[in-house]
């Protein structure tokens, strides 16, 4: 997509009104709900939720990665660097993805394919989209894993994933998002895999490759620790919808969702000793059958009468904040 | 790699041993001998006749003498066909049920993977309902029906084919047709399934993720793991294939193992029996051991040395 | 549906696709059109004549020949393949005339019968010569002859001899000096035989394979004399005397022989070339015929018959076999002991019925053991069907409406056809006797074993004649024959059998084998059924095949009438 | 072939039985091969009775009747009903596959069972004359066993079955293996419960699906079978689904009804097998149950 030049004043990345229904056997389940926001070059968003939020289903349809049947995405509008995804043609999706939008799993053990070596999976990228030479191709290849921190380079690039650790498949699983100098990772739970040695370096890696190559990250998480120590602003998404967004200080400092605010809660790091731990009482709502009202309601202590009747729509409630609590909305938080 | 190979060819031994063995005694369980026809045969012509085939031996001299025949390579006359010897009618009808066997199983995989694969790639579309009830079907059509309709269709109403025999390279067609499809069909329901599963998993999203086309997708990512299943189904079945079919051979007159083995075992032919089966039996063995170095060489995670 | 049988094909254009490796390196993820193409660029399309046999090269005859030949030495073999091709190869001192069956000099030019019908002396013709340029003589005859005599051959067709004086005695090894055998010869152009009896049939029997001289330097050349299974037939190797020689012989694909340049009457035949095909399988064989790959057929599949009497009736060919098919009764076993029963059975047989509607294909109904055809010849004939007197004489058995019939079974060796005439008479006997019988099929070898250890109660038969004279069905059932196979044992039959043998007349003979036949018939241990027929396809053109029972085919005077 | 379906089914675990029953009747194809199977077997089974002529009875005046109103299925060469004999035919295809499939289904699971739980030595000993028995040819197998046996339908059905069981010996032996290792077989164990009991109560249930599915193919394979041993001549002498089909496809020019109905027969009778099966392995594999 090199001729459509991003103009000056767009965004990187804007979702506008992003839906996604998986239908299987006449049920449809709602993964992924009225899902807005936008996203600028060289920023990182953290995408928060529990297991189940849509948060992955979300980003992952941004490309199309689901399995269509059963997904269904539907949007008013996914403009990645001036191109609307959603109405792209496979041909054309093609060339963005992994060029322009690079993807980190989480699970490096089956993501990574196990019949085929590890440099076999990193060049083939590159010779699909640049129509390089294999040699240029391999060169590039151990240089990227290089610079990710796999020693010996020519050596693994004719290993087979099942013959390196985690930590080091993950490190392939980066490099061969970053071959193509993409301006834009997803990085889908990167680390939850790997041990917490590995975790903090995995970290620290991909920090400093976004600073040397100027990409933009989308960094899905359950885990707010992360979210704390890498993004710029987060987005805490609940029943696949985004419940609040803000920079990510400004959210641990004071959060404007109970859902939120519940979260942090329950994080040992940000909590003061003397108070126990607080776990979120109940469940994950079943995404088959939402409530009318807010979806968080039935789990909510705050929550009032009108909170099962309406459900809040997400609103900007002060500058580069919003929040889906009808509370706060009314200004009463 | 070689001491494996080594190892698994000592496996064998055994095997074949007591292959040879069971069948010795099998075969001369089955009521009537070689010679008895429709016409008496006079006692003392029958005597004599065994006499000069070794057969008025005690069995266990029989038994004896034959596999110390075989450790010398030589199988012995054939009974009921004596002008050669069962080795040279194995050489000489072993490489045809070769040919068609191969050439069946290029109809196999060419037309039973591609379709499996279509069909697993277009689950639950019309191409998938399609390319199943297809293969359904040849799984239930008997190929002593099958092949006579492929030849009333294509060698008598639209006259482009040889109706038999095996010499020109267009005679091959409708034989290893006919030969092929039902393991076609199963390898096309084998590698549905199998494709359907390896598509599901993690790393055909990351190789999407990469960009790469839907071809490279399916046949470079998903292919090798979907092909395991059709590798072990087709080690038997290879098997069976190259030693000959009876039906396809008897329909289209090829002149192959197959009917030699079925014709031995009808007329009592023991020794040409014994050749054939220990024919089989080396193919068998030999096919379960490509299978697992086939295995190995497309699952990595299969090698050990 | 399309008309019954098409036997026109559409002519198409011969194409060529040779593109296959251009295809292959460019491969689309559309599977199907690359599977496509590479079935087409294997499938180049042949050209069809509208008439398939137009443009047939008139010295070529391609004939279909039922089963792959188990080899081509005369002593060894007995099928009916081996024969054709050997016909063809060899051939001995006398020849029948294809049409009426007639004697005709063959290796022999002339003969002598002795006043009391027990010496034949032969006068070879000198232009005789071996497919290798040695001249045939009567040395070679009684090689030949000491050959398969021989007990260590273990030949399964020694038999065909016995009629030689003291042959039986040698083969069976009783008798180690096969000077006292009776062939002698005289000087190398002639050949004396002395039979055991008069055997009006000798003659005829010339044209068998067991009579036929081999050449005894490639014979010992690649083994003993007795040994089995040696080279010498191999093509190459092989040395015969006959219009042709062995050219060809792959085995199971094709046998070719071409005319052979020594052979003394060269110039008249016409054929350059015979291919001969096996194939079991009669609709391939059918079909080859029909697409015009073969100009003759071994046979017709039954179905097969009435669309081309109906279509094609110049290219069928049916004509009388000296051949029987009949049941046997095992007569040492209840209740086909008592000859009432066996009786009651044959006569509750409707074979006209059967014949019409279930065998088919031109056949006769049997109301005799012996073909009819053969000269001179009238067989006895047993009594038509009649269900009445069956059902008095079943009665009288003491099963009257088959009440108390204990249950038997009728035996056949595994084939459609035998099943299907084992079904109608099944149903026959259900209707007419109110018997049900079972049906039993075995296979091929455990039927000849239950046949011969008289395990069974009814079962289906057939013989086919080696030479056409009544005896050669007859002797089968006396008693202790190896043939017999029914327990039938009678001294009267026997002793009649014996008098045929040494009659000195040929009416007395047939007399006493009339006689013999009619108590066969009478005592009933078996049932005939039914003549059969010899049913084959040929080419419009071909020439000189004439209908004979033996379905004999005199090669060397088959041609094309090409125009 | 045979081996055709050992990864097919490799993976099932046994669940809930209401679960079970819901998707698989939830699969339209698969509930209606069971209506199928049932209609026919029904109609072999009850249909020759309520005919008015027997598969026997002989109109040979009437032979080769195309289709008619009073012949249904036309006649053949004796003037037999059609109808009927496919009917009887059925029967005897369908005897055939009952009485091979549970032989070959009895044998395997015992032996694959036993090999599996014992292990070891022992299993490695079972598991060789498997690979013994693969390969010696069936036909050689099964001819002998014919001429031996060919006069009891019933024993050669069996001996069909007895050759056909390698297959589910493999599959059951590999499932018990993997169960071995569960912590359900270990918590039996623990209760003290004597070997056979821990084998047959609490492990063979688990290989349920398994065995279900692969009954489904074995049969129409077994079907097959009889049908090519009636085309060697080995088979039965009554009319089975195999010995009329190849009557009529030496008739198919000329009398194609002959073919067209047993086929037509044993082809939606295979077809509604494998249906069955299809639809019964999806039904007890867990991944399919669930919702994604």
């Amino acid at each position: 997509m090199n001729d459509t030049t991003p103009r000056l004043d767009s965004k990187l990345l804007q979702v506008k009104n992003l839906n996604v229904t998986f239908v299987s056997a006449g049920v449809a389940v709602q993964a992924v709900s009225q899902l807005s926001f936008e996203l600028d070059a060289g920023e990182t968003l953290g995408i928060v939720g529990e297991s189940g939020s849509g948060k992955t289903a979300a980003m992952m349809s941004l490309v199309k990665l689901l399995p269509m049947p059963p997904a269904r995405i539907e949007a008013d509008e996914v403009r990645f660097e001036g191109a609307d995804l959603l109405r792209l043609s496979q041909q054309e999706l093609r060339r963005i993805r992994g060029r322009r939008i690079g993807i980190v799993f989480q699970e490096p053990m089956t993501a990574l394919n196990p019949y085929l070596t590890v440099g076999y999976q990193l060049t083939e990228g590159i010779i699909a989209h640049t129509r390089c030479k294999r040699t240029e191709a391999r060169a590039r290849a151990v240089e990227m894993l290089e610079q990710v921190g796999v020693s010996e380079p020519i050596r693994r690039m004719s290993s087979y994933p099942h013959e390196l650790s985690g930590g080091m498949r993950q490190r392939v699983m980066i490099a061969m998002a970053l071959l193509l100098n993409p301006s834009l990772l997803i990085a889908d739970e990167p680390t939850t895999a790997l041990d917490v040695t590995v975790e903090a370096q995995i970290l620290d890696l991909i920090m400093k490759l976004r600073d040397r190559l100027g990409m933009a990250v989308i960094w899905i998480t359950h885990n707010l620790g992360v979210v704390a120590e890498t993004c710029t602003r987060t987005a805490v998404m609940y029943a696949g919808k985004i419940v609040e967004v803000a920079p990510t200080a400004a959210l641990f400092e004071s959060p404007r969702h109970p859902y939120t605010e519940a979260l942090i809660g329950a994080l040992p790091a940000f909590h003061p000793r003397k108070e126990p731990l607080r776990g979120l009482n109940g469940a994950p709502p079943d995404l088959s059958c939402l409530p009318s009202g807010c979806p968080f309601e039935p789990r909510c202590s705050y929550a009032m009468p009108d909170c099962r009747r309406t459900s809040p729509e997400l609103k900007e409630i002060a500058a580069g904040r919003c929040s889906a609590c009808l509370r706060v909305q009314r200004g009463e938080w | 790699m070689a001491g494996f190979f080594v190892r698994r060819l000592m496996e064998f031994i055994p095997v074949v041993f007591l292959v040879i063995t069971l069948t010795f005694f099998l075969v001369r369980l089955a009521p009537g001998g070689p010679f008895s026809g429709e016409k008496f045969v006079s006692e003392e012509a029958l005597r004599q006749i065994e006499a000069q085939y070794n057969l008025d031996a005690p069995l266990f001299v029989q038994y004896w003498d034959y596999l110390t025949d075989v450790l010398r390579g030589d199988l012995g006359p054939s009974l009921k066909r004596p002008n050669r010897s069962v080795t040279e009618w194995i050489k000489l009808k072993f490489p045809v049920s070769l040919e068609l066997g191969l050439y069946g199983l290029f109809v196999a995989l060419f037309i039973g993977l591609p379709a499996g694969v279509l069909a697993a790639r277009y689950q639950n579309t019309w191409i998938d309902r399609v390319t199943m009830s297809g293969a359904t079907a040849g799984i239930c059509i008997p190929n002593f029906v099958l092949g006579p309709l492929l030849v009333l269709v294509f060698a008598i109403w639209l006259g482009w084919l040889p109706v038999a025999l095996w010499e020109k390279p267009v005679d091959k067609i409708l034989p290893s047709l006919t030969l092929g499809v039902v393991y076609a069909a199963y390898i096309a329901r084998l590698s549905r399934t199998a494709m359907i599963e390896v598509l599901s998993q993690d790393f055909i999203r990351t190789a999407r993720a990469k960009g790469l086309s839907e071809f490279q997708v399916v046949f470079r990512h998903a292919l090798p793991g979907a092909l395991q299943p059709v590798v072990a189904f087709l080690g038997p079945a290879a098997a069976g294939l190259l030693t000959g079919s009876f039906v396809v051979e008897n329909i289209f007159r090829v002149p192959g193992l197959g009917t030699e083995f079925i014709k031995a075992a009808l007329n009592r032919d023991y020794t040409m029996i014994m050749g054939t089966v220990l024919v089989f039996a080396v193919l068998i063995l030999f096919f379960n051991l490509l299978v697992d170095l086939i295995h190995a060489w497309i699952d990595p995670r299969l090698r050990h040395d | 549906m399309r008309p019954a049988i098409a036997y026109h094909k559409k002519c198409r254009e011969t194409q060529f696709y040779d593109g296959n490796t251009a295809i292959m390196a460019k491969m689309h993820f559309n599977y199907f059109v690359f599977v496509v193409f590479t079935i087409l660029a294997l499938s180049y399309v042949s050209c069809q004549e509208a008439d398939v046999w137009s443009r047939v090269n008139p010295s070529v005859l391609r004939v279909g020949n039922g089963a792959e030949p188990a080899d081509l030495d005369p002593h060894l073999v007995s099928g009916v393949t081996e024969h054709v091709i050997l016909s063809t190869l060899f051939e001995g001192l006398v020849n029948l005339n294809a049409r009426t069956l007639q004697p005709m000099p063959g290796v022999a030019e002339s003969w002598e019968l002795s006043p009391d019908g027990r010496e034949y002396t032969f006068h070879l013709r000198h232009s005789a010569r071996w497919s290798n340029g040695d001249p045939v003589t009567a040395e070679d005859f009684a090689y030949a002859w000491r050959r398969i005599l021989t007990p260590s051959l273990g030949s399964e067709y020694a038999h065909m001899l016995h009629c030689i004086q003291n042959a039986r005695l040698y083969n069976e090894g009783k008798l180690e000096d096969f000077s006292q055998v009776g062939v002698r010869v005289l000087d190398p152009h002639t050949l004396r035989v002395v039979l055991e009896h008069p055997t009006p049939y000798f003659l005829s029997m010339q044209i068998h394979f067991t009579y036929f001289p081999v050449h005894r330097g490639t014979i010992e050349r690649f083994g003993r004399m007795d040994e089995r299974g040696t080279q010498w037939t191999r093509a190459g190797n092989f040395v015969g005397n006959g219009a042709f020689q062995l050219d060809r012989w792959e085995p199971d694909r094709i046998l070719v022989v071409k005319r052979n340049p020594y052979y003394w009457n060269a110039s008249m035949v016409s054929l350059n070339e015979i291919q001969f095909y096996p194939i079991d399988n009669l609709n391939t064989e059918e079909l080859l015929f029909r697409v015009g790959r073969l100009d003759l057929t071994s046979t017709v599949p039954l179905n097969k018959v009435e669309p081309y009497q109906r279509n094609y009736p110049e290219k069928i060919h049916i004509s009388p076999y000296l051949g029987t098919y009949f049941y046997r009764f095992n007569t040492k076993r209840r209740p086909f002991d008592d000859v009432r029963v066996r009786r009651a059975f044959s006569l509750a047989i409707n074979r006209d019925d059967l014949v019409r509607n279930v065998v088919r294909a031109g056949r006769a109904p049997a109301f005799s053991l012996t073909p009819k055809g053969i000269e001179n010849y009238i067989p006895p004939e047993s009594a038509p069907f009649n269900p009445e007197e069956a059902r008095r004489l079943l009665a009288q058995a003491g099963y009257p409406e088959g009440v108390g019939f204990p249950p038997v079974e009728i035996l056949f060796n595994t084939s459609e056809d035998h099943r299907q005439v084992a079904e109608a008479i099944q149903a026959m006997w259900r209707e007419n006797l109110g018997i049900r019988v079972g049906l039993r099929n075995q296979d091929w070898k455990v039927y000849l074993n239950s046949l011969s250890t008289l395990d069974y109660d009814i079962a289906r038969s057939a013989w086919i004649g080696d030479v056409i004279d009544p005896v050669n069905f007859l002797e089968c059932f006396t008693s202790g024959n190896g043939n017999n196979r029914t327990g039938f044992s009678s001294p009267i039959f026997d002793g009649l059998i014996e008098e045929a043998r040494s009659a000195s007349s040929v009416s007395e003979r047939f007399e006493r084998l009339r006689e013999a036949e009619k108590l066969l018939l009478e005592e009933a241990p078996i049932a005939p059924l039914y003549f059969y027929t010899r049913v084959f396809l040929m080419a419009p053109n071909v020439q000189g095949v004439y209908p004979n029972l033996l379905g004999y085919i005199d090669f060397k005077n088959v041609f094309w009438n090409v125009n | 072939m045979t081996s055709a379906h050992r990864n097919e089914a490799a993976s099932f675990t046994f669940q809930g039985r209401n679960s079970i029953a819901r998707c698989f009747l939830r699969n339209r194809l698969a509930v209606a091969s069971l209506i199928v199977l049932v209609l026919i077997v029904m109609s072999c089974v009850l249909g020759p009775m309520f005919s008015r002529y027997t598969w026997q009875d002989q109109e040979r005046e009437n032979r080769f009747q195309p289709p008619c109103r009073t012949h249904w299925f036309g006649t053949d060469n004796l003037g037999r009903d059609i109808f009927v004999r496919v009917l009887m035919g059925g029967r005897v295809s369908l005897e055939v596959a009952t009485v091979a499939t549970g032989v070959a289904v009895f044998i395997g699971v015992l032996y694959g069972a036993l090999a599996g739980f014992w292990g070891g030595r022992v299993d490695a000993v079972m598991m060789r004359f498997v690979d013994i028995m693969y390969s010696l040819p069936y036909a050689v197998f099964v001819i002998i066993v014919v001429t031996y046996f060919g006069r009891s339908l019933v024993l050669l059905f069996a001996a069909i079955g007895a050759v056909e069981w390698l297959t589910m010996a493999r599959i059951i032996r590999g499932q018990i293996l993997s169960l071995k290792r569960r912590e359900f077989v270990e918590a039996a164990w623990a209760t003290g419960l004597p070997w056979y009991r821990v084998l047959f109560r609490h492990m063979l249930p688990n290989t349920l699906g398994v065995i279900v599915v692969y009954t489904t193919l074995t049969a129409p394979r077994v079907i097959l079978l009889e049908a090519f041993l009636s085309y060697l001549g080995l088979g039965t002498q009554e009319a089975s689904w195999g010995t009329l089909i190849q009557d009529g496809v030496a008739a198919m020019e000329e009398y194609p009804w002959l073919l067209i109905f047993p086929s037509a027969a044993l082809t939606l009778t295979l077809f509604a097998l494998n249906a069955l099966g299809d639809g019964l392995r999806d039904a007890f594999d867990p991944r399919n149950s669930s919702h994604p």
